[in-house]
Parts: C-alpha cells; structure tokens; sequence
C-alpha cells in the first residue's frame, strides 16, 4: 500500500489507540487542531477527548504527567510539537522518566512513548529546527527511535509501547509528506537492529531519520562513479546496534557517518568513536562525519541550505574516504 | 466557544488619533501583502499574522519612548512596524535578504533590530518573559529611566516562564510591561481548554502585579490603559500587566485550516475590525474624509510598494557568512 | 523576619489520638538517631531533617487510604515512616544497604516503596508535581477512586512546575492534594525573598484550586483540614491545595551553618513543638500519662533500634547489580 | 599562596565585583545563605543585596533574566546549583543565550557568565550528581570551561566577564576543598588552550575538570610500572584545543580519554572521534574511552565508586592502549 509517513504514523496511533484502552494521546494541538504537523488529525473525533487530550503549553507539566500516568497503569504517549520545546521537557524526562527505575531500585517502571518532530529544512529558523537526538542517546534508561522510512513510522510505535520503559521518538519533519510503500498485513518491527538499507562493498554510509534519502541519494550518485556504498540506518540511536556497524566496516574498511546536528558532541561522534575502536585494526581511512554546520540554523533558504547536510557533502566525504 | 466581544471604550477622538490609524494600517495593508507574497513562495517558514490585532501593538507601543525596549513574539509583525523598526528591513528580513533587519537569518518569526531595542522576535512560547525580565533589570541597575514591553500570547500563560517571570519582575519591582495579547486561542487550543481560571488579570494579581483588562479592539483604549501602565511602570511602581482582549481574524500560521473555531466566529469579531472602528470615529468627528483617508492609503501603499521593491533589489548573504556571529566578531 | 505564628486550633482531642502522638514520635526519634548516625558517617549524601514538622505529614497521611498514592520530596522520612514504609527499611536505604527501600541505591533522598505507592523521594525542587499530577490522571482514567498526596516546600512554588501542575489538574479536575509545607524558608531564603505575594494559598486560588491555611503545627488541625480535602479531592471536587505552616527545627541539611535565621525564631517557634503540644493536650484530658508516655518512648526507641540493627546487619548490593534496572528486566 | 579551589573561586568573584560595576552574581542561596557550596560567603555583606542577589528557585526565569541584563549592558554572572537543575534553564541556554547573536544578524550579543557545579562524589545520588558537560560543548554559541585546577578556578573568570558570548563554568563539586598553590600576582589565565599537566612519551591521557586529580594519579601509578603518561587538562570544552591533542598524540601514538560523563555521546565520544581523525595515521591503538556506567548515579558509596571512571580503570585503559 502506498503511503506517506504522516499517514503511516497515523495509522500505528490509530491502532494502538484501538488495541489498548491503557493507551491515550497526549500534547499540544493534538485534537481539535488535529497535531502541529496533522499528524493526529481524526483521532480526537474517533476517541474522545479522554484519550487524545489536548493539554495547555506546559511541556514540563504534561511530559511530568505522562511519567505519571505511565507509574499508574496506562501507555501514555506524549507528543511535544518539536525538540526545541522539548528543552522545557528535559528535567521530566532526564531526572525522571529515564531515573525513577533505577533509583527506586526496580520498583517503578515508566512505560512513556515520547515523539517529537526534529530537524530542519523547512526554513522555520534557529527555535524550530535542531536535531537533538544525540543529547537523549546520552541518556542512560531511555530508548531513542528514529523512524526514517514509512515501514518503520508505521511500525515503531507498537513495540515503544510495548516497551516497559520510556521511549523517545524522533519524527524529521521533512519526512512526513514522504511516500512510500507499506505491506498489507502491517507487522510491529523490531527495535534492536539497524537496517542495511543499500548493501556496498567500498564503504559504509552511516545515517538515521531525515538524512537517509540523502545519504541514499549520494550512495546512487557514489554508484554512477563506480564506489558501491552500503547504507546503515541505525534507527535505534539507544542503545546502538554495533554488530551490524562492525559487521559493515569489516568488509568495507571505511565510514562516513551523516547526521544533521552538529558535528561536535552529536550523535555522529559517538559513531564515529565506536567504529574507531571496534574496527580500528579494519579501517584504511579515518571515519569521516557529515554534520550540520556548527550555528543556529537560519531561515534564508540558501543558507538553511548551506546549515546542512546535503547530498554533495555525503559523496564529497564518501570519496575523501575512498581515495 | 464564543466569548464575549469587550465594549467599545469612551475615549473621545482627537486629530492626533490619526496617527494611530495610520499606524494600524500600515501594518495591515503589511500583512495583506504579505500573504500574497507567501503564495507566491517569496517568502518562507511559519508566518503568523496579526490582522485584527493591530490596536493592540500600535496602542501599547505609541505610549514608550525611544529608549524603551520591546520583547516580542513570533507575531510581531506589527509591533516591529510600529515600533519603527523601518517596513523595508522587515521585509527583506522575511525574503531572506541580507539586508533584513536580521540579516534574513530570522525571517519573520525573528526581527531583532538595536537601533529600536526591538528584541525578538521569539518563537518559543513564552521565552520571552525571563529576557524581558532581565532586561528591565540591567537598565534598573544601571539607574536608566526606561520600560521593557514584552508581548506575549494568552497561550503562553500556561507556561512555567509566565509564573517565574512575573514573580521575579514582581519581587524585585523591576519595570517591565506585561501586555497579554487575549486573542483566545492558542494555535487551535481555546483559553477555556488550557486555563483552569480563564480570568487572566485575575492571575496576574496573585503575583501582586497590577492587572487591567483591556478592550484590545479599540485603539484608544489599548492607549489609555497603557500610558497609565507605563507610566506607574517607569515612576518606579514594579510591573504592570494588561490583558489585551483581541482576535486574530486570520489563521493561526499559513498551515491553519481552522478546524477549531466556526466561521461565525470569526465574523462576529470582524464586526469590530479595529480600523474600521476607529475610521468610523474619526470620520464622525469630522478628522478624516475620503481624501485623507485616500492619501493615507496611499502613502501606506507606497511604503509597502518600496519595502517589497526594496526586498526583491536585494541580495543573498555571501554562503561565508554563514559562521558569522556565532561569537562575537571583536572583544567589547 | 518572625513570621507570625498560626494560633493552636480548637480540634477536641480523643482516645484515638495517641495514634498521631506515637506517629510524630517515631518519626522524631528516627530522625534524631540519623542524626547520630550522620555524625558517624554511617549515614552521608544530603540529609534533611522533618523534626518539627511532623504534625504536617503525619495529620495528612492519617486521611489517606491504602491505595492512595504518595509524592515527596528530599525531606520525607517523616512521610514515609507515617506512609507506612518500615523503619527498617528505610533505615537499610540511608546506610547505603540493598535492604533499603530502593536498594540503597536513592538514599535519605529518595525513598520509595511500591507497596504502599510511595512515589520518592524527589530531589529536584518542584518536580515531583507533574509526576503526581499524571499518577491522579492514570488513576481517574482507569476509573479507580484513589488520590494522590503531593508534599513540596514554599520555596516549590516558585518554580515554574508549581504553576503548570496546579493549572493542569484544576483544569482537567484530576484527583491530587498539594500539600505545601509552608515552614518559611527555602534552604536560607526566605519567604518574602521569593515570592512577590507571599500568601500561598491565594496563589492556589489563582487556579480556581480551593485552597485552605493550616497550623502545621498542630496536628489535629491537619487532620481535620486534611480529612475534608481528601474527602472533596476524592468525590472528584477537582485538586485541593493546602498550605501548612510549620517550621523546621534544624538546619537544612546537615551542611546548613543557618546563617540566614537567628535563633530567637527558631526558640519561639520551637514553643510549638507539634510532639509537646498534642502531649499536653492528651495530658489534660487525662488520655496518656507519664506510663504510657514511657511506654511509648520505649517502643518507638524498640523500633528505631530494631531499624539500624537491621540496616547494621544489611548487605551492601553487589557490584555486579550495578547496571540493573536501568531498563525493565522482563518485558510486560 | 597556599588556597583551595573553592576560596580561589571566591577571590575571582570579589575581584570581578569590585572591579567592574557593571558585574553582580544571582543565583539561589549565593546571598545569605552564602552559596550552596560555600563559593560566595561574605560577599553580600560585601557587595550588598542589589549585586549579590538571592534568587527565588526559578532557574529558567532567572537564568533568562541573566540573558536579558546582559543584553542590557551588564556583565552578570549567575549560578545554577547543579547541572541536574540546569535543565529547567535548558530553553533558556540554548535557545535564547546562544542563539540571540546569530538569530539577530550579529545585532545582539550576550555577554553572560553562568557557573555550575557538575560531578558525583559525594553521594548525592542520580538527581545531584550529574556530568553534562558534553551537553553543553555541543551547542554553537556557548563557550565552556571546566577549571581543574585552583589557579584556573582563580583566573578563569575575569577572562569569562571579558567574552562578550555566554559562557558556562562547570566546577567540579569534589574539587572545591582541594587545595593548591597560587601566584601571588593573580592574574587572568587565557581560555584558548588546553594544559600539558604532565609530560610524557609513552600515550596520552585526556581529561578535565573533576578527572583530572585521579589521572594524575593514574599517570604516577603508571610511572612505577616503566609507562609515562603525558596528562592533558582540556580546560575549555569548547572550543577545543585541537592542536594541543594532536602534537601530544602525534608523538605518544596512543590515548585514552577520561571523562566522568555517560560514556555513549559524552564528551568523550567527540575527543575521541577528533583524534581518531585528526591523528588517524598516528595512532598504534584504537582511542580508549573511560567514563561513568551508564546507570543515573547511585547513592551507596561502593555503588557510586563502580559507577565512577577511577583511578584503577584509567591505568587499565592506558595499559590496555600500550599493550
Ligand atoms: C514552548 C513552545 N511550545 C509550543 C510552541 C508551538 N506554538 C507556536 S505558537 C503556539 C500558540 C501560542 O498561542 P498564544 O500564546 O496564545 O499566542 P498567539 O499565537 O495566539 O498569538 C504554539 C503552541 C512553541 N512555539 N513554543
Ligand atoms: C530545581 C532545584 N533547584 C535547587 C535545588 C537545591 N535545593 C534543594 S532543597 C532547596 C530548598 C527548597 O525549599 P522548600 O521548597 O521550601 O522546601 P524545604 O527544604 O524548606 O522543605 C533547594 C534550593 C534543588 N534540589 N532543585
Ligand atoms: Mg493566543
Ligand atoms: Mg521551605
């Protein structure tokens, strides 16, 4: 079945929403608007106000709330509109949702789906437009998801929701008008393996989220001058999947890891630091890392342009590495 | 759904209040032009309008002085305008330029301008209150004369800034203008639905803070309540707060289908389009006729004419930039 | 600085009473034997003292039913003891023990304990309101007819979490009692140093939250102010707010040189020890005497020994265990 | 002049107020309580309440107020108790203070000091004891320090107060009883580069802040065993001191990183990910990373020890890297 990622995500919290009376939707706009990003739009309609609830502007009180309602039975799923206003969220999310577990030594758990929309490329400007997933992969006791093909949109939630403890999901807001096929007889996916989306033999493509149609771009570009790419979508970014990387590099022999934040401290150092020592004696060039340029994304189109990683980056590094 | 509509005031009209027509419509005939330059993709981004809501900047802003700051939303439009941030640099700002009043890096969500202390120009809902707050107390500190306006949307009450903010302005007596814009909706979410006590004054006071309700309709109004307002702010009296009750006639962003609010609304609100109350009454006074009015339209078309003229001679910041100012180019 | 002190209320006292003296005392002399234990760094990290205030938690748990749920902060041994958590284990907890109520792993600030729904043990000032604010939503949606008790200090309500949570319980009317331990002072500031309108209670009101003033001080006062919030938050009356004036005897933490309060407060307030108080008046109506009084010290010192024996005894979690629960161990 | 950091950092204070009257430090308890940790005793009596401010606890309000008065001509210096609470000024830091020059065209920029203690140690459990350094060396805009030492506690700030960008401090919580020799003519020391804290040949050990005194320690024990470890003090987190990373791994060939954070995406992550890079052909042994378990830190003094990066586990690491 054909689809957009929109409504592959729609239809998971549809279902999900279906399957489990413990489950319900909550954040800003989610109903009478129908979600920032029309992600949820119908759902208030078909289930009530009770379980898609349209909260006041009060991130840390409604995140707070989930953690909560997660400790007292029910499967929240709290969506914050984008990552930047997720900074308001953080204490709920860091001190709490990832620490009661551990710190009540096991008694309480946090069964807390959080999604939010990340990333730029829509020219919304320096508050709207991080990519701050490398920050929650830092986070012992959560586990981050980053959705980038319609399949995963489609299949994510269902295990976050099985999961008993606090999962983040990122949605890359360019990815929602994104097309893409679904099988008929959608299937929850599974959480802990990265996905070879494009196999290779000269060299590994690393990416997640909204960089994948770039990278998978550039490997095709890559391919028209004889260097085959292979492409890793981790989807998981915690815990990461190091087998399939190390797997990957060891018949590759070289990385390039693409990740729209910013280079320094982002998620693409941890990946890039992990395949240095897990595959040090493997590689014949150094990891490669394509970022973000390091500054608050501006709104100028050509500039927003030149804030991110393109396609021209990825082959550009991809051949430095090659070379 | 339907709250409701404030009474219109008693200020008499005087031949100075054209100026404030004057003003509201520029920033009206702004932002019609500045739809249609969305359509045609000139410019970008979330653009949130403020047509109905112009008596409520031009109102509040006519009573600072030029040492004034002003700490806004993503909005601001209008405040930027009437605050004399100059119509050319905004829309420059919001096609991208370079010579955009923030070097098109801001686009118009985020107009800065120094020259006006106009800060921003934010767009994380309720941010701008504790920047508000500091800036009042720097130029306490410093024995400066001068009053920090700082905008913000009913919706931004609910936020946890909101609470710090008004205490610590309030605690320390620092001047700060606290101008609720009421406009009832926070994008599709009504005040009824994130307000546990809809009464905003009522909030404002539990802080100690003066709170007026304002017909935010009537520009007269907006100005009377708000020359008091500055004024007892600046004679040293701590914060004061207004609740502006207005309505944005047009949706919440240029993605806003409208879901949540009916048509009848929406109308029932145009009724009391601010300028074209405050038209009614000058032109029943006798201060304006059709010809002035013709003049003014105008000379307010022609001023929108220059800045998208002046948008579209433009040019695009050189790529190289792009690192500029993510520190400060010299050491102050 | 004195704050004025709430006058003794008029409860009449009976047999049943002596229940609330023996609470109080446990936890008075629990926390006096941490005290030592301090000093013999059996106990270390930070640790705040309740002696004083425990009329407060002991009046308003007293109303609570078994399934009722508790949030705390850093300062809840007294909580916890009347919650029903063991001394034991508790005791086990500070001496670091995986006999402790969390393993040894939260410490004097964060016990927990899911059997009687103890939710911490908060150290984050503020943070444990969203947290009971979504366990009375989980509890409402699952149609269960259960409360959940939110303890936080004065200097809480500053904090921009104070704010959302109130508006968002009185508003979707969610089962929570916040509980504001009102004794005047937040580390070394003072009341009136952080909030610009330092009555509390019209705070609450400001969220249409009905809101009452108690003596902290007297523990019957709590109970019957308690009992009624409990029974309206409980019959779905929307989220109540009590402010409990107390006072704390000792310094914050054991770090604390209080530098900020002279001890002539301190000696006034300790006048109204809640432990005294409700001794005479038992006294006086002839419910205990010197024997039961013995009795009672006798047992409550029995329990108190019995608790550091068995924290004495104790293990020290094995190292292994480390990485445990940092996420679920079987999938549910 | 014999001191410990935690005076160092008062006289740095005193100096900044009396020198210039545009500085004034907020915070909670930094007045009459005279500073959580002890950093700011006596100087309200000193400077009085309008330059030594108490705080209500409102950490985004206040910090953003720092924001807002830098912007209107003062220099302030606030202190957030401990980096767990920085979190709720998070919207504050990144979205406004770093943000505000870029977003503005230049126009604006903050000339703001926050300090904040960081670390475990002392058994304050998962919500006091932190490490979110690498948080912060993530974000464009932001300067951070972290001073490891009693002379850089002393001579950091004045240079902090000069920047005309925010800057962040993080102090160490176990540091400030440490004691140690400072010049008689404090002076300002220079933010730009990283400190060879010992020479060595034989690999290179790179930390700060709260690490540092245990791989000294670690370097000492690794001497007896025949293995000179040259010890690098990163001292500012970012921007880091590429240069000083290099020249030292160019002649060890082998590093190891110590870092209290998290290990996944900590600051680590990104030190390691730079000299895999940077000196690729350099190095004999993959880049070791120690850090903190990744579990939120636990109270019992045995647990929090294991949970920590110590001396023992350094020595390892480097032994391992010369192997
Ligand atoms: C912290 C934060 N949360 C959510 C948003 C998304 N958002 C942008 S505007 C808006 C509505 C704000 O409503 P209000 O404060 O009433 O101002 P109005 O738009 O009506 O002028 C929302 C939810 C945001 N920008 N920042
Ligand atoms: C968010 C946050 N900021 C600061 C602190 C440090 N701190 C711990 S207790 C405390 C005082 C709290 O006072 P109050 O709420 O009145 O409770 P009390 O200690 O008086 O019971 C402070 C500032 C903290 N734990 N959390
Ligand atoms: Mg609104
Ligand atoms: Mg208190």
């Amino acid at each position: 079945m054909r689809t957009t990622y929109r409504d592959a995500m729609r239809a998971a919290l549809r279902q999900a929403l279906a399957d489990d009376p413990r489950v319900f939707l909550m954040g800003e706009d989610v109903g009478r608007y129908g979600g920032c990003f029309a992600v949820s739009l119908g759902l208030l309609e078909e289930f009530g106000p009770e379980r898609v609830r349209d909260t006041p502007l009060s991130e840390s009180a409604f995140v707070g709330a989930g953690v909560g309602a997660a400790m007292a039975g029910m499967r929240p799923i709290v969506e914050i509109m984008t990552v930047n206003f997720s900074l308001l969220a953080l204490d709920q999310i860091v001190n709490n949702a990832a620490t009661i577990l551990h710190m009540s030594g096991g008694q309480f758990n946090v069964p807390l789906v959080i999604r939010m929309t990340t990333g730029a490329g829509r020219q919304l400007a320096a508050q709207h437009s991080h990519s701050l997933e490398g920050w929650y992969a830092h986070v012992p006791g959560l586990r981050v998801l980053a959705p980038a093909t319609v399949e995963d949109a489609r299949g994510m939630l269902a295990p976050a929701l099985a999961d008993p403890d606090p999962v983040i999901i990122f949605e890359h807001g360019s990815l929602y008008a994104m097309e893409g096929d679904l099988p008929d007889d959608t299937r929850p996916v599974e959480l802990d393996h990265a996905a070879v989306r494009r196999p290779g033999r000269d060299l590994t493509l690393v990416t997640y989220g909204g960089c994948l149609p770039k990278v998978l771009a550039a490997a095709d570009a890559l391919s028209a001058e004889g260097v085959e790419a292979e492409v890793i979508d981790l989807r998981t970014l915690r815990p990461l999947d190091d087998d399939t990387l190390a797997e990957s590099v060891a018949r590759t022999h070289r990385a390039v890891v693409v990740d729209e934040g910013w280079r320094t401290g982002g998620l693409s150092a941890e990946v890039a630091a992990r395949i240095s020592e897990q595959c040090f004696w493997d590689l014949d060039a150094p990891v490669g890392r394509v970022g973000s340029a390091e500054v608050p994304i501006p709104y100028a189109k050509h500039m927003e342009e030149a804030a991110l990683p393109q396609v021209d980056d990825v082959v550009a590094a991809a051949l430095e590495a090659v070379s | 759904m339907t709250a409701p509509i404030p009474t219109a005031g008693q200020q008499p009209v005087t031949a100075a209040d054209v100026e404030l027509l004057r003003q509201m419509l520029r920033v009206r005939r702004f932002e019609e032009r500045c739809v249609e330059l969305y359509s045609s993709t000139k410019i970008r981004g979330f653009m949130h309008l403020y047509i109905g809501e112009e008596a409520v900047a031009t109102g509040v802003v006519s009573c600072l002085g030029p040492d004034d700051a002003v700490v806004a939303t993503y909005r601001e439009h209008g405040h930027a305008l009437v605050r004399g941030v100059p119509a050319r640099s905004i829309m420059a700002e919001m096609f991208g330029r370079v010579e955009g009043c923030s070097r098109g890096r801001g686009g118009s969500m985020h107009l800065f301008d120094a020259s006006t202390r106009f800060y921003g120009g934010n767009a994380i809902v309720g941010g701008g209150l504790p920047v508000a707050v500091g800036l009042a107390l720097g130029d306490r500190m410093q024995g400066r004369d001068r009053v920090t306006a700082c905008f913000f949307g009913e919706g931004a009450v609910a936020e946890g800034e909101f609470h710090e903010s008004l205490n610590l302005a309030a605690l320390w007596r620092l001047p700060v203008l606290f101008c609720c814009e009421n406009n009832l909706y926070a994008m599709g979410t009504a005040l009824e639905l994130s307000e546990s006590q809809p009464s905003l004054a009522l909030k404002a006071a539990a802080y100690e803070v003066p709170a007026w309700t304002v017909d935010g309709m009537d520009v007269l109004e907006v100005r009377r309540a708000a020359a008091m307002a500055v004024e007892a702010t600046r004679a040293g009296h701590g914060p004061h707060f207004l609740e502006l009750q207005t309505y944005r006639f047009r949706a919440h962003s240029m993605y806003d289908p409208e879901r949540y609010r009916d048509k009848g609304e929406v109308a029932h609100w145009r009724e009391r389009d601010p300028i074209e109350a405050l038209t009614g009454r000058l032109r029943a006074e006798g201060l304006v006729d059709d010809d002035v009015l013709a003049a003014m339209e105008q000379e307010v078309a022609a001023e929108v004419d220059d800045a998208v003229a002046f948008a579209e001679a433009g040019s695009d910041e050189p790529v190289e930039d792009l690192t500029r100012f993510v520190t400060s180019e010299d050491q102050r």
